[in-house]
């Protein structure tokens, strides 16, 4: 294949750079969108097709510790979706953690180039990176668990506020991580220390620590604010999937002031009722919320009807699902770090949690008024395999769909939310938004989710069909990097990809204060801790953006 | 005449053959059925390369030939006949849902795993697995019976969930092992460890058996089902005795580590 | 690194001692650069010293084809043509070489539609199947450390097969929440004899041998609240006063541990032995924190194990005979592919089958050819079509292996061999592998032209 | 004099140290064909530490050298030995489905060789 290609007569969709569905001509040379066609240019003629760039999924669970573990748990459920090589791709297996080549190449079946790992233990980063290398053609990165990290916690209830600063940006140095990443912030040490208890109110002291939720939050959201991280702190909330929960929700968000912050699926944390009892929607006071706060972004985290893995950092949360089915459970404890849960799971059209879980989803979808800050995710694997989105897109796009597949579901449910009432239709811009350029500039990734000179020539050729989840489930050409990866809905190329990062500057005198708490309660030594250069393949470091 | 495929070259390494079951043969010429594709350990093959074909299909399959190598025979199979003459390998009648299966011989592990309606007969022995679930899996066989003469090995009836497995002579350990429903018979001996972790259904032996520390006697009895089920079995062909269907048995109620529910009977004075 | 030069000595600070599955990062290396040897290993244990003692440059080719010294090359072409060739090649080992080795592996079987599978398999393979079944509340080492008052040792002997695992992770080490070490913490041993881990119990428990599945499966009746049979002791050798008091322990400790050992896996039960434990481990959380762990042999067994999930969803005993990955221990794992007769090639790395597997296995490794990556020879390698003599990890090359509770360490060699490495041989034979299969269907050439160039053995 | 006896092969230290001067060398082959036996046993049966015994099953034989452990260590009828080739000799390669062969708990006959 040429390394220069000229993309004519497609209908472009580029929202960052203002083009909606005009017909013009793309070029490519040397991996870069370029001004001018290149004279050795191959050309692809995209008439009756649709151009956007390449998906950027902000938040997904595709590499590293737990997701293996998840991967080893269920042979049952990848030994119904086997993914065949073909001469120039390796095989794999699919269901709803696949293997990590089989995570590229459907990924990019999709038209999707970019995704986000979104909790790594940071002792679990070179497992991931290792993953990460074997997981094909995406660019890709991943956000590392610090909400419970007992030494930063250590600083922060001591008021060294400078040093817990220099500490976060040694940790993302040393893990070679793109953010910080907080799950049910100081919810681990009760889980672990306690006899599987939990944090339930973001105001709740710990005993060992004098912190509560809210302090690590606040702590978190101004220091990374501060290093300038290309993406804010991504934040799993605490009481994930309890009713009643959307006031931690919007506490949690109201505890970031006007300084950037990004709630993770925030689907299963707009839940209104009390804890344990008569969950309802409480989308709207969740959406209008992050509607008025420009300084707000968040992935939905739809949930999708069929088999899930439940996979988190919040290990009480897994123990809590595992309770209703006493099906195989996975719990792993990682030292001084997190928590982890998993459990295969399945969400049923009849069943009222899901039922509810699945329409506030969408109506927090379609009750977005800025779709550059509400994203699209199924934060999979959990709400439902990233094999999902064409649906999703369609349930978005299409609202005569939408009634159909409304009325398979649990009624009482629905009538808990506004979802009947809502008549909006995404355009084909606005989902380009919500699956390109809102997350790509969520992220900071300046050269991804647009296709303006100088950006990286990741795009997504699709058919323009009426039906659109299979305009969506069938790219007729996907190209990584300036290459052709998906020709003619084949595969006729393989890539690597690249990985993502960030380098925050830091204090190197911070690893004297971090080695002594190291020594004693870590099983490694400290000098191999850190992960050198040998597992960045490809990569780009990501520049943050200063903000204060 | 029926289709009747005579092995004339045995493969030297595993053969996967799923499409030998008379529904994918269904209306095939022997030409058109010695053309299948088969898979000779890695590398595509034909069923005529191994079998030599005649007959014209007519929803009844014969295979002759010591098929011990030869996987996955009747896999899939939802009607007609298939009678092999000789022994066969693993997965024989995997996922099938109806049909009849007969071996004249041995067959090897995983008789018709996630078997759901439909009957496997096998005159020798079997290996382990018979009516099982995959690893991972919870739910192992649905429905349908199975009759083997022979032994069986471990983890016979694991996970299963509904129908019948009886065995003539003797089971390994493990029977029944993790099941949810359904009915097991060994005539003969069973290894220890039966019932493990099963929840409901019934096992049936008619010699003594090890218990688990986690069943307890309930009573002794004679169980109607159980009589109509002998006689069952015993126009099948196993060795049922007056003795087995008039007699009384001990009846053992467990796993108490579940939900209690299921029950071993073990004949009384055995 | 942490290295310094002195004249000819060098010392390797942080080193790793990949010889047993605690992977004991803080080995402090003094090597004799001249001599090619490790002349001390501090804080290494009695196996860890012999491990890097008893290290030296073979006196052996780097490559041998049916016994006689050929190129690296020459090598290197014949075992991909064997493995290219086969309808039924099998991978096996991999649990004494680097992650990155590992991955080349599995990358071979892929393209050549073959079937990989650990050490995994006769080791703690039953208790990879019963984690499938029913999970695992487990935990990384240091958690051990930091909060675990209260430890069980089931069927494992860590005394004389892990020895620094009592001082280093499990129960002489002060934590965060034990600051007293060992007077924190109650330890108790389950096994069939009184093996040298027993000095280091509180309570120590002999079972029957071949009876801890009903010891077990009587532990979670009781946790559960339910009755167990009177003759309990009778079955197991435990009395009922012992059970009870155990079960008042596990559920009011505060973080209990198991480690559990191949007293559960190999033995009659297998796989549901290491259930039972497992799901009593899962039971306790009912009441209290409790975790499990499978004390993990190899160096880096657990990298392989990570590694064979990673790159094909499932852990050991996978077969691409269908162009894509299946699992089925049994059907697929290397004692049965062997015994069966089924395997008609063999690509051996850094394991001796011949040497451990049952007869049946061994004989039939006589009659297919065998292709062996080993550092020394062994009777695997002896009876090998090809043989290649490799760097051994940790020692001579870098690389990552994965600890037993599946913490990643990247290794620090400490001095270099002549022999080239298995990553480096391994991707020469995919290189060449994959050129033939594309020739094989059409897609691209393979000529003499092919041969994949590796750096020849530096002769001293 | 022949007697059944349950096996038990395992990983002892010695076994561990001598394998990495290489599988071939006699240390190990020397370490792998010793068998421990309770002592009581050993009297019962007129066995004295350094006789050859064979030991045999189904799947075959093996010759090893035995000797003597306090019978609160090693209980009646067990005998513990390290894993190795002469222990693969007595090993049955069913594997119940699961990959792994019964490698530990194997009945066996003693015999004196003499």
């Amino acid at each position: 294949m040429s390394s220069s290609l000229r993309i004519v007569n497609g209908k472009v969709h580029d929202p960052a750079n203002g083009i909606d569905g005009e017909i013009r001509d793309i070029y490519i040379s040397d991996g870069r969108i370029v001004d001018a066609s290149p004279e050795d240019a191959v050309s692809i003629d995209a008439s009756g097709m649709v151009i956007m760039p390449g998906g950027v999924d902000i938040h997904c669970h595709i590499a590293g510790p737990k997701v293996n573990l998840a991967r080893k748990l269920q042979p049952e459920d990848h030994r119904r979706d086997p993914h065949p090589g073909t001469p120039y791709t390796r095989s794999g297996s699919g269901g709803t953690v696949p293997s990590t080549f089989a995570t590229g190449y459907r990924y990019s079946t999709l038209g999707y180039t970019t995704a986000m790992e979104a909790a790594v233990t940071p002792i679990g980063a070179r497992h991931t990176l290792e993953e990460l290398h074997d997981t094909p053609v995406i660019d890709k990165g991943f956000y590392v668990l610090l909400g419970n990290n007992i030494f930063l916690q250590n600083l922060l209830k001591e008021g060294r506020r400078d040093e817990f600063k220099q500490a976060v940006a040694w940790w993302v140095n040393s893990t070679k991580a793109f953010t910080t990443k907080l799950v049910n912030p100081g919810g681990d040490e009760p889980w672990k220390g306690k006899k599987n208890a939990n944090v339930e109110d973001i105001d709740e002291k710990s005993t060992e620590t004098g912190l509560s939720p809210r302090d690590i939050i606040q702590a978190f959201v101004e220091t990374v604010n501060e290093l300038g991280l290309p993406h804010p702190p991504h934040i799993h909330c605490n009481n994930l999937g309890h009713s009643g929960n959307y006031k931690t929700t919007l506490e949690t968000m109201k505890t970031a002031g006007d300084l950037r912050a990004h709630i993770a699926h925030i689907q299963f944390h707009s839940y209104g009722g009390e804890r344990g009892k008569n969950p309802t929607s409480a989308a709207r006071e969740i959406i209008e919320y992050v509607n008025s706060h420009p300084n707000i972004s968040c992935d939905v985290g739809q949930v999708m009807f069929g088999k899930s893995t439940i996979m988190t950092a919040d290990a009480p949360l897994a123990y809590l699902l595992r309770g209703f089915k006493k099906g195989k459970w996975v719990n792993a404890d990682t030292e001084c770090e997190s928590g982890c849960g998993i459990v295969p799971f399945s969400y049923q059209e009849h069943v009222f949690m899901h039922t509810l879980q699945w329409a506030i989803g969408l109506e927090l979808f379609l009750m977005s008024e800025d779709p550059w800050r509400v994203l699209l995710s199924t934060d999979h694997p959990n709400g439902g395999s990233f094999m999902s989105y064409p649906k999703l897109i369609r349930l978005l796009m299409d609202r005569e769909f939408r009634i159909e597949e409304m009325k398979k579901v649990n009624q009482k449910a629905l009538d808990k939310t506004s979802l009947r009432d809502l008549k909006r239709e995404y355009t084909l811009n606005e989902i380009a938004i919500i699956t390109r350029a809102g997350p790509a500039r969520v992220l900071s990734l300046r050269n991804k989710g647009h296709l303006g000179a100088g950006a990286d020539a990741d795009i997504t050729i699709y058919d323009e069909q009426e039906d659109k989840e299979a305009m969506f489930n069938a790219p007729r050409y996907v190209i990584k990097s300036g290459k052709s990866i998906i020709h003619n809905h084949e595969f006729v190329g393989d890539h690597i990809g690249k990985l993502l990062h960030s380098t925050p500057a830091f204090d190197t005198d911070i690893e004297q204060i971090v080695q002594p708490f190291f020594e004693d309660y870590y099983s490694i030594e400290f000098a191999n801790y850190a992960v050198s250069d040998q597992y960045l393949h490809d990569h780009e470091v990501i520049a943050g953006i200063k903000t204060l | 005449m029926s289709l009747k495929l005579t092995l004339h070259t045995s493969p030297d390494v595993p053969l996967e053959a799923p499409c030998l079951n008379p529904d994918t043969l269904a209306g095939m010429t022997a030409d058109i059925v010695a053309a299948q594709k088969v898979m000779h350990g890695n590398q595509a093959a034909s069923v005529g390369d191994f079998f030599k074909v005649a007959g014209k299909a007519n929803g009844t399959l014969e295979l002759e030939g010591d098929l011990s190598r030869v996987k996955y025979i009747g896999a899939g199979m939802q009607s007609g006949i298939l009678n092999v003459t000789g022994n066969v390998g693993q997965h024989l009648g995997a996922g099938m849902s109806g049909g009849d299966i007969r071996v004249d011989g041995d067959a090897g592990d995983w008789v018709a795993p996630e078997m759901r309606g439909g009957r496997v007969t096998i005159t020798g022995n079997a290996g382990h697995l018979v009516g099982g679930a995959p690893r991972g899996s919870a739910i192992g066989m649905l429905g349908g019976e199975i009759i083997i003469h022979g032994n069986v090995r471990n983890e016979t009836g694991h996970a299963m969930r509904n129908g019948l497995i009886a065995v003539g002579g003797t089971s390994g350990d493990f029977t029944g092992v993790n099941m949810l429903a359904g009915t097991i018979i060994v005539l003969g001996d069973m290894g220890n460890r039966s019932g493990a972790g099963m929840q409901r259904g019934s096992i049936v032996s008619m010699n003594p058996a090890e218990m688990l520390p986690t069943f307890t006697h309930a009573c002794v009895y004679r169980p109607e089902f159980l009589r109509l089920l002998l006689l069952h079995i015993r126009s099948a062909g196993l060795p049922v005795n007056d003795d087995h269907i008039e007699g009384a048995y001990d009846r053992w109620c467990g796993d108490v580590v579940e939900v209690n529910r299921g029950e071993i009977l073990l004949l009384n004075g055995a | 690194m942490s290295e310094t030069a002195k004249e000819n000595i060098k010392i390797v600070k942080h080193a790793t001692c990949t010889f047993c599955g605690c992977v004991c990062d803080d080995m402090e290396l003094t090597v004799d650069m001249d001599a090619h040897k490790i002349t001390k290993a501090k804080n290494a244990c009695v196996l860890g010293r012999a491990w890097f003692a008893e290290h030296v440059i073979e006196d052996r080719p780097a490559a041998m084809v049916d016994g006689k010294e050929v190129s690296i090359e020459e090598a290197v072409e014949e075992a991909a043509q064997t493995l290219v060739k086969a309808r039924f090649p099998i991978t096996y080992g991999l649990s004494d070489t680097t992650c990155e080795a590992q991955r080349q592996a599995v990358a071979i079987t892929d393209i050549i539609h073959g079937t990989v599978d650990t050490t995994t398999s006769v080791c703690h393979g039953p208790s990879g199947l019963a984690f499938q079944g029913v999970g695992e509340s487990t935990m990384t080492l240091g958690e051990v450390k930091n909060r675990a008052d209260f430890i069980i040792y089931w069927g494992g002997n860590p005394a004389e097969a892990h020895p620094r695992h009592f001082t280093r992770y499990s129960v002489t080490p002060k934590g965060m929440f034990t600051p007293n070490g060992k007077k924190d913490r109650t330890v108790v041993l389950v096994d069939v004899r009184k093996t040298s881990t027993a000095p280091v119990a509180d309570i120590v428990i002999r079972v029957k041998p071949g009876k801890d599945f009903e010891l077990l499966w009587a532990l979670r009746a009781l946790v559960k609240g339910k009755k167990v049979a009177d003759n309990i002791e009778a079955i197991t050798g435990v009395s009922m006063d012992t059970l009870t008091d155990l079960v008042e322990r596990m559920k009011n400790c505060r973080y209990g541990v198991f480690f559990f050992g191949m007293g559960l896996t190999m033995t009659r039960g297998r796989h549901f032995n290491s259930g039972a434990l497992l799901a009593l481990a899962t039971d306790l959380n009912e009441f209290t924190h409790f975790v499990a762990k499978p004390v993990r042999g190899h160096g880096n067994v657990t990298g392989a194990d990570n590694v064979v999930s990673w790159q094909t969803g499932y852990p050991f005993g996978v077969n691409f005979n269908l162009g894509y990955p299946r699992f089925n221990p049994g059907e697929f794992t290397t004692v049965d592919t062997l015994s069966r007769g089924d395997a008609d090639a063999a690509l051996i790395i850094a394991s001796d089958p011949a040497s451990n597997f049952p007869k049946a296995a061994i004989e039939h490794l006589h009659k297919i050819p065998v292709i062996t990556l080993d550092t020394k020879e062994t009777h695997t390698s002896k009876l090998a079509h090809v043989a290649f003599t490799t760097a051994t990890y940790g020692i001579n090359t870098g690389g990552t292996v994965y600890r037993m509770d599946d913490v990643p360490i990247t290794l620090r060699p400490a001095f270099d061999s002549p022999f080239p490495t298995d990553e480096e041989i391994l991707t020469a034979i995919r290189k060449r592998a994959h050129e033939l299969m594309l020739a094989k269907s059409g897609l691209g050439a393979a000529g003499g032209g092919g041969t994949q160039k590796v750096a020849a053995p530096r002769k001293e | 004099m022949t007697e059944i006896m349950i096996l038990v092969p395992g990983r002892s230290s010695k076994q561990g140290t001598s394998l990495n001067k290489g599988k071939l060398k006699d240390e190990y082959l020397d370490v792998t064909s010793r068998v421990e036996m309770n002592m009581d046993d050993m009297q019962r049966l007129g066995l004295e530490n350094g006789d050859k015994i064979r030991l045999s099953n189904d799947t075959g034989e093996t010759v090893v050298t035995c000797s003597g452990k306090k019978a609160t260590d090693l209980p009646s009828g067990m005998l513990f030995m390290a894993y190795g080739p002469p222990s693969s000799q007595l090993m049955d390669s069913d594997t119940a489905g699961s990959g792994m062969p019964l490698s530990k708990h194997f009945s066996v006959a003693i015999e004196k060789v003499t």
